[in-house]
């Protein structure tokens, strides 16, 4: 019927499926000793999978993120894009990207959405929200007591929407969402500062997410992919609940803080380097952001915006992070 | 329009005599004069009594609906009516379908009928306890009677019997649940066991059925063919003449022959 | 008298009025987070002149006016398709309320409902927003794709690829990916097939076609989204390969 | 009143007898529903009926109004559809469901070309009929736009307008009462029908109830014309590309049967009508109208320089309603 039936259009057979075998694949504990290297280990490419790709005809794995149960064969399939892995009979896919599941000891940064009774609704870039009960709070008195009906008509004064808080996730609920808590020094309402919102995958998981950078900043890395950046003033713990340290005026003291030109300098750097690291999709964590401000140093702040700046950056950083993993 | 036009046109009657009337057909507005013999008058659907304001006497007896009168024994009236709509009463079986399963106490059914809300607590079972109940799920059928229809709130459905056994009551499984016009379902459990359809069907094709005051008919036969001619023949039947029964049932006999 | 024009002469040698080969699809390119990181989720898909964006939000909290009747055990799934006012000769005024695009949502959201694994998130509402930017044809199979690809940047958990492309069958020979000059003289069967299964999903004609060709225009179709899935797959594989690094 | 709640029960019976050969109602699953037409007393009113229990009637009408920018050499056509509240026992308003009929009816109807609209030119780029079809769905048990599709038909085909013309030497509108021309039919290129399916699990289940159509999730509608053309295809699950092809297969069997049901009805009524071939009396014209063209434009152009626009709704006119219509326009 015509001249070129096949050869000239890039035709290939839809249905030809793409399996993985699971003895490839390393047990999890084996990921976790190259975290160190920080480059990757070059079989995670031979475990890339899609939507659709078979991942185990096998029967007794255990579905995991990111898989299903095929209905017709009961085969394992892969329902995101990403690396096998495999921990015992459990399989996941670990997706880039993603949707934000939370675990319980996370730290993460939420805006107040809603004050309902007894709990705020926090929008911590998962699935539903965050739920932060009234009891979960160390009251703006420091007292440690029951909360009463008093407190509880208080609540819009303690937090209200739209305020910016940083939390740890305490438990997570059965129907999937988590349960916050501010009941530490560390975590609380946030003051002036700025949030970053990067995908939750590339936040690092460190023993510790608040860290006071050498530039004079301080920065919150929530594991739920908001970063709050703040300026650092002089002595003062990052992140802390800036009423409970001057107890007699809350407002008074948000004012006292005097933010220089140089501290808005140093939070739009830094700002624009997390923006540029999530751009090439490199982790975050404390010891890239540096390399990034360093990286960052012989440009404007407000060139970092640029597209090719911001490559070159992520390129800087690519290129330190290799050297280090060498070096190790 | 004067006062003589307007009874020419209305047509409307006064003063009936409730005894006369049994049998007849009564329409709307009609008015009864109160029995002379005080004994006490029952009255049942689609007749009230209005009481006059001022001297709080019982003034007359109307009738708010069209059909016919009808007299049960002990001075009883209530009028005969085709509907569509069911209208509660204590102890009535109804059949219902579970609409929502609260997190509280109740589940709510609907028994569809659209001015009727209705409720079926988790415990009104048989054997039910606090920890072993049955689990329902949204979409299951339920045989249930009604215990009570308080004024503006749901009607209170129950699975057991003052006896505390089921004796038929309670969840209903594979089958198919429809709706029938409620005066049929009237006719299906009044009916003489002579000439009770349903037992005229089950000669044909042995089934289980469940038929509720509401208007909704359960049955179940040995396989979901047999399930759909019964069904399918119910419905006709609720639509024909009872003259046509015979020869629908006839026809259905031969049908039923064709496919066992 | 009927004259022969130049393109009948093309048609004799088997070449469409832009030059393709009757099985020969246009220039694709696609690409993923165009809206990083504002979105979930992002891709822009290109076919020839047709150009389409995609962006999906979520999942997230339940936040439209559906809530109320919202069983708290399913997921929403929400689908928004806009064209441009500049993107077909006749400039449109609005383009969001009126028939057609509703439509196209609708359609839309009953694919995506497909495709997404239901009720992986309980509760939770994803949004799907799809822009059309310009219409050279094939724009409904260029808004799937797109939202495909959204959807698997997003990350969110899908059975399968859902990909589509038009098809039509015009002097007795099969055609694939028929842009707007041709719309105009043969019908246009937008297919739409789950990329593992091949089995179709998407199915809308413009214009009349002959019964008797279905089989063959299908065939051709289903051809076509292979060739599309592979596109597909090469630009996610791209992605991947970016961001290996963070995989921890 | 039918319970809103599905029974699972109910669900798993209309699988099971699927698989069985048996629907609800007793029907085999590839049977179509049965069809009754019936046509009102004014011109191009037709209701449709697929029994058990879905009901859609339609009424076409034409006015004389401006033709849009864009195709300023033909008459326009649209279409709206509205479910009455009483068809579904809530208030439907402006939801998907009449949207959905509309477009259905749009692509085969309108987009398809099924009616010729050139021949409702008037007058190039200024005037011409405005073609209305209202579709009111007045019983509701699935397959609406089975129904409706066949209720627009019946409608068009028997639709009827008085002759109108533009008076070469005086450039004037002339609209002659149906009473004293021949009227004028309606052209169409070819004549649509749509068949829908429900999808089972490989089982395909034609033309469902609405027990069916709310059960199963899958949804088909196939289009066809009177020539074996297909003219609409809707899908909403995924399907096997052989339970397609055999779903055309029945819908264009079907399709044919009912559209020479349709046809046979058409002429029948037609005969009935006895139109009586207007003979043109000696001498002026007794009641027919002239309009001037020329004497409304400038009237109107005096006050908001918009173009004339003559319309008017009923397809039965009469030498009253003009004489009314003169005076609004150029009051």
């Amino acid at each position: 019927m015509s001249r070129n039936q096949e050869g000239e259009a890039p035709l290939i057979s839809g249905g030809s499926r793409r399996q993985v075998s699971l003895f490839d694949l390393r047990v999890r504990d084996e990921f976790a000793n190259d975290e160190a290297k920080g480059s990757a280990p070059v079989s995670r490419a031979a475990n890339y999978v899609t939507p659709g790709t078979i991942v185990t005809k096998e029967m007794g794995f255990m579905r995991g993120h990111g898989t299903f149960v095929n209905p017709s064969d009961q085969s394992l399939v892969a329902s995101v894009v990403g690396a096998v892995e495999r921990v015992n009979r459990l399989v996941t896919v670990r997706g880039i990207g993603g949707v934000y599941y939370g675990e319980v000891g996370d730290v993460v940064v939420g805006r107040i959405t809603k004050v309902m009774q007894k709990r705020w609704k926090v929008d911590i870039n998962g699935r539903l929200d965050g739920i932060l009960l009234l009891s979960s709070i160390n009251l703006p008195t420091g007292e440690l007591r029951r909360r009463s009906a008093e407190d509880e008509l208080g609540m819009r004064e303690v937090l209200k929407e739209g305020d910016v808080i940083s939390a740890e996730i305490q438990s997570v609920y059965n129907d999937g969402s988590l349960a916050l808590h501010t009941r530490s020094v560390k975590y609380g309402k946030l003051g002036p500062g700025t949030l970053v919102k990067v995908p939750s995958s590339i936040i690092k998981r460190r023993k510790n997410h608040i860290h006071n950078l050498p530039c004079g900043v301080s920065v919150i890395l929530g594991n739920n992919g908001y970063v709050w950046i703040s300026p650092l003033p002089n002595g003062r713990m990052p992140g802390t609940n800036l009423e409970e340290e001057d107890a007699d005026g809350k407002n008074t003291v948000l004012e006292e803080i005097r933010i220089t030109k140089a501290d808005r300098m140093a939070v739009a750097r830094l700002k624009n380097c997390i923006a540029a690291l999530s751009k090439s999709w490199l982790p975050i964590y404390d010891t890239s952001l540096m390399y990034a401000y360093e990286a960052s140093t012989k440009y404007e702040c407000g060139e970092l915006l640029r597209p090719d700046v911001m490559q070159e950056i992520g390129e800087l950083v690519r290129q330190q992070m290799a050297l280090e993993g060498a070096g190790s | 329009m004067d006062e003589s036009d307007r009874s020419n046109i209305g047509m409307k009657r006064a003063n009936l005599d409730l005894n006369d009337e049994v049998g007849n057909l009564v329409m709307p507005g009609d008015e009864f004069s109160i029995p002379k013999d005080s004994s006490k008058v029952i009255l049942g659907p689609g007749l009230r009594s209005v009481i006059d304001k001022r001297s709080n006497e019982l003034k007359t007896i109307i009738a708010c609906k069209a059909g016919l009168l009808r007299k049960a024994k002990p001075n009883t009236f209530f009028l005969e009516m085709k509907t569509r709509s069911y209208h509660s009463f204590k102890k009535d079986d109804v059949l219902g379908i579970i609409k929502q399963k609260s997190k509280g106490e109740h589940y709510s059914i609907d028994v569809a009928c659209r001015e009727l809300r209705a409720q079926l607590s988790k415990n009104a079972f048989e054997g039910a306890t606090k920890r072993y109940r049955p689990d329902l799920q949204v979409g299951d059928c339920i045989y249930g009677k009604v215990m009570d229809f308080p004024k503006d709130y749901p009607l209170e459905l129950t699975c057991v019997q003052p006896s505390g056994k089921a004796c038929g009551l309670g969840s209903l499984n594979g089958g198919h649940i429809f709706h029938v016009p409620v005066h049929f379902v009237r006719a299906l459990r009044t009916a003489s066991p002579k000439d009770n359809l349903l037992q005229k069907i089950g000669r044909i094709v042995p089934c289980e059925t469940a038929v509720g005051a509401n208007g909704l008919v359960w049955v179940k036969a040995s396989n979901a063919v047999l399930t759909i001619l019964v069904a399918q023949l119910l419905q006709t039947l609720s639509k024909a003449n009872p003259d046509e029964y015979g020869t629908y049932l006839n026809k259905f006999n031969s049908t039923v022959r064709t496919v066992v | 008298m009927a004259y022969r024009t130049h393109l009948d002469d093309l048609w004799e040698q088997q070449i469409r009025p832009d030059g393709r080969t009757p099985h020969e699809l246009r220039n694709i390119t696609c690409q993923m987070g165009i809206f990083h990181p504002q979105a979930s989720g992002s891709a822009s898909f290109n076919i020839g002149n047709t150009k389409v964006m995609a962006a999906v939000y979520g999942p997230h909290e339940v936040r439209s006016s559906q809530k109320k009747h919202h069983n708290p055990d399913k997921m929403i799934i929400n689908c928004e398709y806009s064209s441009a006012t500049f993107s077909s000769n006749e400039r449109k005024s609005s383009t969001k309320a009126d028939r057609k695009s509703m439509e196209i949502s609708s359609n839309l959201r009953s694919v995506m409902e497909h495709i997404i694994i239901p009720d992986i998130f309980p509760g939770s509402q994803i949004d799907v927003y799809v822009e059309l930017l310009q219409d050279d044809g094939g724009s409904y199979s260029a808004c799937i794709n797109a939202a495909t690809l959204a959807l698997v940047d997003a990350g969110i958990p899908i059975r399968d690829y859902a990909v589509a492309i038009t098809a039509t069958m015009s002097h007795s020979v099969c055609m694939v990916d028929i842009n707007a000059q041709e719309r105009g003289q043969c019908a246009e069967l937008t297919i739409g097939v789950l990329a593992q299964s091949n089995e179709i999903i998407v199915l809308e004609l413009a214009n009349l076609l002959q019964n008797f060709y279905l089989k063959d225009v299908l065939d051709e179709g289903i051809k076509g989204c292979a060739a599309i899935y592979k596109i597909l797959e090469e630009a996610v594989r791209q992605k991947f390969n970016k961001m290996e690094q963070s995989l921890v | 009143m039918k319970p809103k709640t599905i029974a699972n029960c109910t669900r798993s019976l209309v699988k099971g007898g699927a698989k069985n050969g048996i629907r609800l109602g007793a029907r085999g699953i590839h049977e179509f529903r049965t069809a009754k037409i019936s046509f009102g007393n004014s011109v191009g009113s037709c209701e449709a009926v697929l029994l058990p229990g879905t009901r859609v009637f339609a009424q076409a009408s034409a006015a004389i109004g401006e033709p849009s920018d864009s195709r300023p050499g033909e008459g326009a056509f649209t279409i709206s559809v509205w479910v009455s509240p009483a068809a579904t026992g809530e208030m439907v308003g402006s939801s998907e469901k009449p949207s959905a009929i509309a477009r259905t009816l749009e692509r085969m109807f309108k987009e398809n070309r099924a009616v010729d609209l050139e021949s409702l030119c008037i007058k190039f780029g200024e005037l011409a009929w405005i073609l209305r079809v209202d579709v009111h769905v007045i019983e509701m048990n699935g397959c609406l736009q089975d129904t409706a599709a066949l209720a627009v038909l019946g409608a068009l085909l028997t639709f009827q307008r008085p002759q109108a013309e533009i008076d070469v030497n005086t450039d004037e509108l002339v609209v002659l009462p149906l009473a004293e021309c021949t009227p004028v039919e309606l052209h169409l290129f070819h004549l649509p029908a749509v068949m829908s399916f429900a999808l089972c699990d490989e089982i395909l289940l034609a033309e469902p109830c609405q027990e069916e159509e709310d059960i199963l999730p899958g949804k088909l509608l196939v289009g066809i014309n009177d020539s074996k053309e297909l003219c609409h295809l809707h899908l909403t699950h995924p399907i096997e590309q052989e339970l397609l092809l055999e779903a055309t297969k029945l819908a264009q069997a079907q399709c044919l049967d009912r559209l020479n049901m349709l046809k046979g009805l058409v002429e029948e009524v037609k005969t009935q009508r006895e139109v009586p071939i207007y003979k043109r009396p000696q001498g002026p014209r007794a009641t027919g109208t002239v309009l001037s063209l020329s004497a409304l434009e400038t009237s109107s152009r005096n006050r908001s320089e918009k173009k004339p626009s003559i319309k008017y709704l009923s397809p039965l006119i009469t030498a009253s309603d003009i004489n009314m219509l003169e005076e609004l326009c150029i009051l």
